[in-house]
C-alpha cells in the first residue's frame, strides 16, 4: 500500500517495541507454565502472531478521551498495547494479589478500567453483546468515542454475535468490531465451520461497514484503523474489519504438541512464522526506511526480555490473594 | 395514600427515577411505540425519546448485552424482557457474565442493572410462557433476586433495584399485574397502599404482613397474597398465622422468619411452582438446620405440581400452589407430632 | 407466471377448499375468543392473509413418505393443511382432552406426529434449531426427505436462527426454511428490526440456496416449492424460501384493537385485504380457468362455515383432560 | 473386574452403546478429527465415522437443536458440551424446549437425547468455565439429571442414560475425569472397578458407598469420594460414617438417605459449589421435613463459598467444600444435643 512509505516513525518504532515485548512477554509466561512453579493455571492463550492487530488498534485509540475496548481471552496483549504495566498483567496471569484483577481472573480475565479496557471473557462470543452496551453509552452520551470489539472466527458462529450486529447497526453505535482471523477456532479450522467461509461477506446480512485487511502488517492495520476511526467519529456507525492472522502457538499452552497432530503440518506454521511474522515484518519496513538499524533491533529485544524478566520477577515477588479476599467483590 | 394496581406500581417506579436519575434508561420488545405489551410503559416514549426508551429486535442476548455494556460504562440500564421465560435464551449473558463481571475482574467494574419482566404461572399461556423460575437465577453469587409482592414493594422494591449497584433480576407477578386496588383491600385493609414519592424498600428484609401466634407461613411474590387469603381462612377457624413476605431471595432474610418460628413453633413455606430445588426447599432448610430446637412440628412446604404447565385451565389451576393448599399445610403442622 | 397457465385443477380446487375452510376455522376460534365460554384462554395467534404459505407448501410434501414440519405458534393452518381433522384441533384450542396434544398445548402448541407435523412452538427462533435435528436425521437414514420450518420475520433477529442456518448448510441437511414475512412481528415492522431489510439476502451469511416469493399466490408458492423440494430430494441442501405475506389480524386475538393505533394504519390493513388476499387471488385464477364457479365459490364458504361450526361442536361436546392427566407425559 | 479411570469408563459406555444401537451417535466441538478436548472420543471418528460422530462450529444452541430433533425423529443423539458450563447459551433449548416437548404435546414424542459434559470446579478455570450448576437443570420437570461419581456409574449411568426415551443431563465430574485407579482404590479399595460389558446402572437408586452407624453422609458426583476421604479420616477417632451417594438428582431417591437417617439419626448433606438454592438445600429439607422425628440433630450442610470460583489456587482451594469441612460438619452433628 502507497501509505507505507511516509509514515511517522516515532508511532512505529514505538510499535515495533510494544510488538517485540508482548512477544518476549508471553513466551515467558509460556516457559513458566511449563516450568510450572510460578501459580499458572487453568489456561494459558497466547497471541504470538496476532500482535500487529492489537497494538496497531488500540494504538489508534484516544483511550484519555473516552475511547475503550473489549476482548476475550487471549488477551494479555490488549493490556500491554493499551499500555498497562506488565507487572500486573503477569502478576495475574499467576494469580497474585499485585495483579490486575487482583488474581481473581486468571490469564482469561486480564483488564484495566483506567486504560478503558473493559477486560478479556472467556465465553466465546459472550463479549460481544457487550461492546453494543460501551458503544450505545457512548452515543448516548454524545461521546465523539468508539468501543472496539476484538473477537475470533469462532465467535462468529455463535448466535450472540448476530444478535449484536444487527443492533449496532440499528442503533448507528460507535462499535469497532475486530476479527481476528487467525483460521483456527481450536483445532476447528474456518472451512469446517463456516458454511460461508468469506467472513466478512457474512456481515451483508447487517449492512454495516465492513473490509477485510493483512492483520500481519502494522502499517496496514494501524493506517486503516486511524482513518476508520476518525470517520466512526465524524458519523456514528458501526465497522466490521477482519484481520487476517495466525496463531503460532497451540490454541492453548497445553495443545501446544497436540496440534500438529490433530489439525495442521509443522510445516504450515512453519512456512507462516517464516513469512507472516508481523514483528519480521514491521522490521524489514522499518530497516528500509531507516527507522531501525540491526543494532537498535537486537537492543530492543534484549530489553523487551529483561522487562518480560522483570514483570515475572514483580509477579515472584507479590503475595497471593489473601483469604479474606474470597468473599469480596461479589456485590458492591 | 394512594391506592395502585400493581403494574401502576412499577410504572410509577421507573418513570420517577427516570425522572430524577438521568442515566436510567428502559430497553425492550415493544416498550416504546407500542406503548409496553401490557401498556406498563404507556407514555414513556412520548416522555423520555427514543435514547431512553428503546424498542428492541427480538434479541434478548443483544437486550441484555446492551445493559451490561451500559453497566458497566457507568449508566443505569433497565432491560424489560416481554416475559421472564425470554430471559432464557439470553440466560449466558445473565449468569456467566453480569453474575461475574465485578468478580472476575477483582471489583475494577459494577455492572448496575435491572433485568425485569413479568412472572409466573397461570392465564392458561402453558408450557413455555407460564413459569416462576427465580430459583434459577437466585443460585447465582453476583446476582440479586426480587420478587415483590405487593403494589408498594412493586414501586418501592423497583426504586431500590434502579439504584442497587448490583445486577437486580426483577421478577415481576404477572398475576398481580392487573388486580385492582380494591380486591387486594379485601383481603386486607391497606394491602394495595403505595406511599408517595421517594420511597425505596431496602432488600434483605422481609415483611411481616400479617401478625399471629399459630404458625409462620413463609412466602414471596404472589404467593404472599394467596399466604394472606389462607390467614383469612384460618382465622375463622382461630387459627391465627403470621404470614412473611421474604421480599427478596439474594439478599435472603432468614432472621425473620426464624424469630417467627420462636414464637410459633410451627413453619408452612410456600411457593408457587415447581418445589424440587425449588426456593422454598432452601428456605425449608435453613429453617429446620438453623430453628431446629424451636419447631414443634416438621416444616411443610407448599409448592406447585413437578409439571410444565398445561394449558386447559382445570389442569393448570391443579398445577399451582393456592389457598386451599395452603390451609391444609398449616392444619398438617399443628395436627403434626 | 408462465406457470399458472396449465396448472391441476383437481389439486388447486382442493387447495382453494383448504383455504377457505382455514380461513373459516380461525374466524370461529376468534368469535369464540370473544364469546370467552368455550374453555379459549392465553393467546390466540391467528393466519388469516398467509393461508397460500401453509397450503401451498405442505401441499407439495410426501407426508406419507417422510416429509415432516414444524412451525411457530402461529400454528393451526400447519395442522389443517395436512389434513388433521379440525375437531381435534378446535378441541386442542379449547383446551379439550380430544385435542390433538391432550388439552395440555393449546392454540400455540398443535402437532400431529402421524402427519409429520412436529409441532408449533411459543418462543420466537426456538423451533428453527430443531428443524436442524429433523433434517440430520433424515441424512442419517439417507431418506428421500424434507424437513420444513415455517418461522416469522421476528424470529431471524435470534442467535439460535443463525446457528441453525450456517450448520444446516455445512451439513448439507434437507431443511427447506420457509419465512413468512408478514411486514411485522407483534408491533416492530421489519424497517424497525432489521438492518437489512432485505431478509433473503441476510441469508448469503450462508451461503444457502435462496428465493424470494409471493406469498399470497397459491400458484406461486405450489409451484415454486414443489420445484424445490424435487431438487432437494435429488441433491440434499438446504433451502431459504422467503414468503412475502401479510397478517390480517392482530398479532394475537387479544391486541385485535391496538393494532391501529399504535403500529399500522386501518387502511394498510383494508388496502392487503382489497389487493392481497390469498383466497380472493386464488378465486380469481380458478374462475379464470374455469376450475371455480361463483356457484361453487358459494358453496365452499358455506361447507366452510359449516364445517368449522361442527369442529366447535366437537369441542364444546369434547370433555376436559381428567385431572390425572395432570402428572402423565413428564416423562416417558 | 476392570480398574479403569473415570474418562475412560464415560468413553467406554459410549463406545459400546453405540456399537450396540445405530441410533446412537455423538455430537459436539472437537469430537472428532481433534479426537475429543480431553480424549474421550480418542479413535471414534475412526471408528464410527463422520455422520455418527459430529464435529460441529461453537454453537451450542445449534448443538441442541440437532439432538432435539433427531430425538424426536428417533435416533438418540448424544451432545457433548465441551464444559457443562457451555450449555448457558442453549439453556432455551434445553429448559424450554427438550424438558417440555413431551408434556406440552400431550405425549406424542419423545426426546431420547443425552446432554453431557465435564462439569465442576477447580483447576483454575476461574469464573466462567469451574461451576457446578447440575441444581439448574434439576429443577426443571422434563429433565432428567445425572452426577455418577465413581467410573462404575460413569459408565453405567452412561449406557442408561443413552438408553432412557427423556433428555437426560449427564454431568461429569471433570475433577473425576484423570483420577488414576491406583488413587481411588486407597480411598477405598474396588473404588475404581467397572464391571464388564453392559451394566446400566439404574436411575433414582442411591448407592451406599460405606456402611456407618454414628452419622450418614449425603453427597453425589466428586463430593460422594470426597465424603468417603472424611469417614476414612473420621474412622481413624472412631467414628463410623454412613456414605450415600445420591447418583441420579432427578428422580432423586430419598428413602435410602431417609432410612439410613432412621439408624444414624444424623446427617450431614454435601454439595460441591454454590449453597443457596443449590441441590443439598432441597436434600437437606426432605431430610428434616420427613425425617423429622428421627433426627437427633440438625441438618449440617456443607457446601462451597457463595462466590464466582477465583482464579489464584489459595483462594480456589477455600472456595469449594473438601473433606475436612465434612469432616467438620459430622462433629458438629455429633455434638448437637
Ligand atoms: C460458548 C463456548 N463454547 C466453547 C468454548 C471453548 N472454547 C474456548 S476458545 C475456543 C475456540 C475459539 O476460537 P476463536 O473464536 O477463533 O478464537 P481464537 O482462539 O482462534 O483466538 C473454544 C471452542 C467456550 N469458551 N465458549
Ligand atoms: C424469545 C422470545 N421473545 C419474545 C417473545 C414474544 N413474542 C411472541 S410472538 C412475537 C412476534 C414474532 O413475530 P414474527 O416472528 O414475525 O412472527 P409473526 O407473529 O409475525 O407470525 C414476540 C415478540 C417470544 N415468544 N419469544
Ligand atoms: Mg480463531
Ligand atoms: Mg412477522
Amino acid at each position: 500500500m502507497a501509505k507505507q512509505a511516509n509514515f511517522d516513525k516515532e508511532t512505529y518504532l514505538h510499535f515495533y517495541e510494544q510488538m517485540v515485548h508482548i512477544r518476549e512477554f508471553e513466551e515467558e509466561c509460556l516457559r513458566a507454565f511449563q516450568r510450572g512453579n510460578h501459580g499458572i493455571g487453568g489456561y494459558l492463550h497466547l497471541y504470538s502472531g496476532e500482535e500487529a492487530i492489537a497494538v496497531g488498534i488500540i494504538g489508534a485509540l484516544e483511550l484519555d478521551k473516552g475511547d475503550c475496548f473489549i476482548g476475550h481471552y487471549r488477551d494479555h496483549a490488549y493490556a500491554l498495547a493499551a499500555g498497562s504495566a506488565p507487572g500486573p498483567v503477569m502478576a495475574e496471569i499467576c494469580g497474585k494479589y499485585t495483579g490486575c484483577s487482583k488474581g481473581k481472573g486468571g490469564s482469561m480475565h486480564i483488564c484495566d478500567a483506567e486504560k478503558g479496557f473493559y477486560g478479556g471473557y472467556g465465553i466465546v462470543g459472550g463479549n460481544v453483546p457487550i461492546a453494543l452496551g460501551l458503544a450505545y453509552a457512548q452515543k448516548y452520551r454524545k461521546q465523539a468515542a468508539v468501543s472496539v470489539c476484538f473477537f475470533g472466527d469462532g465467535s462468529m458462529n455463535q448466535g450472540a454475535f448476530h444478535e449484536t450486529l444487527n443492533m449496532c447497526q440499528l442503533y448507528k453505535v460507535p462499535a469497532l468490531f475486530v476479527l481476528e482471523n487467525n483460521g483456527y477456532a481450536m483445532g476447528t479450522s474456518i472451512e469446517r465451520s463456516h458454511a460461508n467461509t468469506d467472513l466478512t461477506d457474512r456481515v451483508s446480512s447487517y449492512n454495516m461497514n465492513r473490509k477485510k485487511i493483512d492483520g500481519q502488517n502494522i502499517v496496514t492495520v494501524h493506517e486503516e484503523v486511524k482513518q476508520i476511526v476518525a470517520d466512526m467519529k465524524k458519523n456514528p456507525a458501526p465497522f466490521f474489519l477482519e484481520c487476517d492472522t495466525y496463531r503460532f502457538h497451540g490454541h492453548g499452552a497445553a495443545d501446544e504438541a497436540k496440534q500438529t497432530v490433530v489439525y495442521r503440518t509443522k510445516a504450515e506454521i512453519e512456512e507462516a512464522k517464516a513469512n507472516r511474522d508481523p514483528i519480521a515484518i514491521a522490521a524489514e519496513l522499518l530497516l528500509e526506511n531507516g527507522t531501525l538499524t540491526d543494532a537498535l533491533i537486537v537492543k530492543i529485544h534484549d530489553e523487551a526480555v529483561a522487562a518480560a524478566k522483570a514483570a515475572m520477577q514483580f509477579s515472584d515477588d507479590s503475595p497471593v490473594p489473601p483469604a479474606e479476599e474470597l468473599l469480596k467483590d461479589v456485590y458492591i | 395514600m394512594a391506592k395502585l394496581r400493581y403494574i401502576d406500581a412499577l410504572a410509577q417506579g421507573i418513570r420517577e427515577e427516570m425522572r430524577r436519575d438521568e442515566s436510567v434508561f428502559l430497553v425492550g420488545e415493544e416498550v416504546g411505540q407500542y406503548q409496553g405489551t401490557l401498556e406498563l410503559s404507556k407514555g414513556f416514549l412520548e416522555e423520555f425519546g427514543k435514547l431512553r426508551i428503546v424498542d428492541t429486535p427480538i434479541s434478548e442476548v443483544g437486550i441484555i448485552g446492551l445493559g451490561i455494556g451500559a453497566a458497566m460504562a457507568g449508566l443505569r440500564p433497565i432491560c424489560e424482557m416481554m416475559r421472564l421465560d425470554f430471559a432464557t435464551p439470553a440466560f449466558d449473558q445473565i449468569v456467566q457474565h453480569a453474575a461475574k463481571i465485578r468478580y472476575m475482574f477483582g471489583g475494577q467494574f459494577k455492572v448496575p442493572m435491572v433485568i425485569r419482566g413479568p412472572s409466573g404461572v397461570g392465564l392458561q399461556l402453558s408450557a413455555q410462557h407460564s413459569q416462576a423460575i427465580e430459583a434459577t437465577f437466585a443460585h447465582y453469587p453476583g446476582l440479586k433476586v426480587v420478587c415483590p409482592a405487593t403494589p408498594a414493594d412493586a414501586k418501592g422494591l423497583m426504586l431500590t433495584a434502579i439504584r442497587d449497584d448490583n445486577p437486580v433480576v426483577m421478577v415481576e407477578s404477572l398475576r398481580m399485574y392487573m388486580v385492582k386496588p380494591d380486591a387486594l383491600e379485601k383481603i386486607q385493609p391497606g394491602l394495595s397502599e403505595v406511599p408517595e414519592g421517594d420511597t425505596g424498600v431496602p432488600f434483605g428484609q422481609a415483611n411481616i404482613l400479617r401478625e399471629g401466634t399459630d404458625v409462620t407461613i413463609v412466602a414471596y411474590s404472589w404467593m404472599a397474597i394467596k399466604a394472606l387469603e389462607a390467614a383469612n381462612i384460618l382465622a375463622k377457624d382461630g387459627i391465627f398465622a403470621e404470614v412473611i413476605d421474604l421480599r427478596t431471595l439474594t439478599p435472603l432474610d432468614m432472621a425473620t422468619p426464624l424469630a417467627s418460628i420462636k414464637k410459633t413453633h410451627r413453619a408452612v413455606v410456600v411457593q408457587e411452582q415447581w418445589g424440587l430445588y425449588g426456593a422454598a426447599a432452601e428456605v425449608s432448610a435453613q429453617i429446620a438446620e438453623r430453628g431446629f430446637y424451636d419447631l414443634d412440628a416438621p416444616v411443610q412446604r407448599v409448592t406447585g405440581a413437578f409439571v410444565p404447565m398445561p394449558y386447559a385451565k382445570n389442569l393448570e389451576s391443579l398445577a399451582f400452589a393456592n389457598e386451599n393448599d395452603i390451609v391444609a399445610a398449616v392444619k398438617r403442622t399443628l395436627g403434626g407430632k
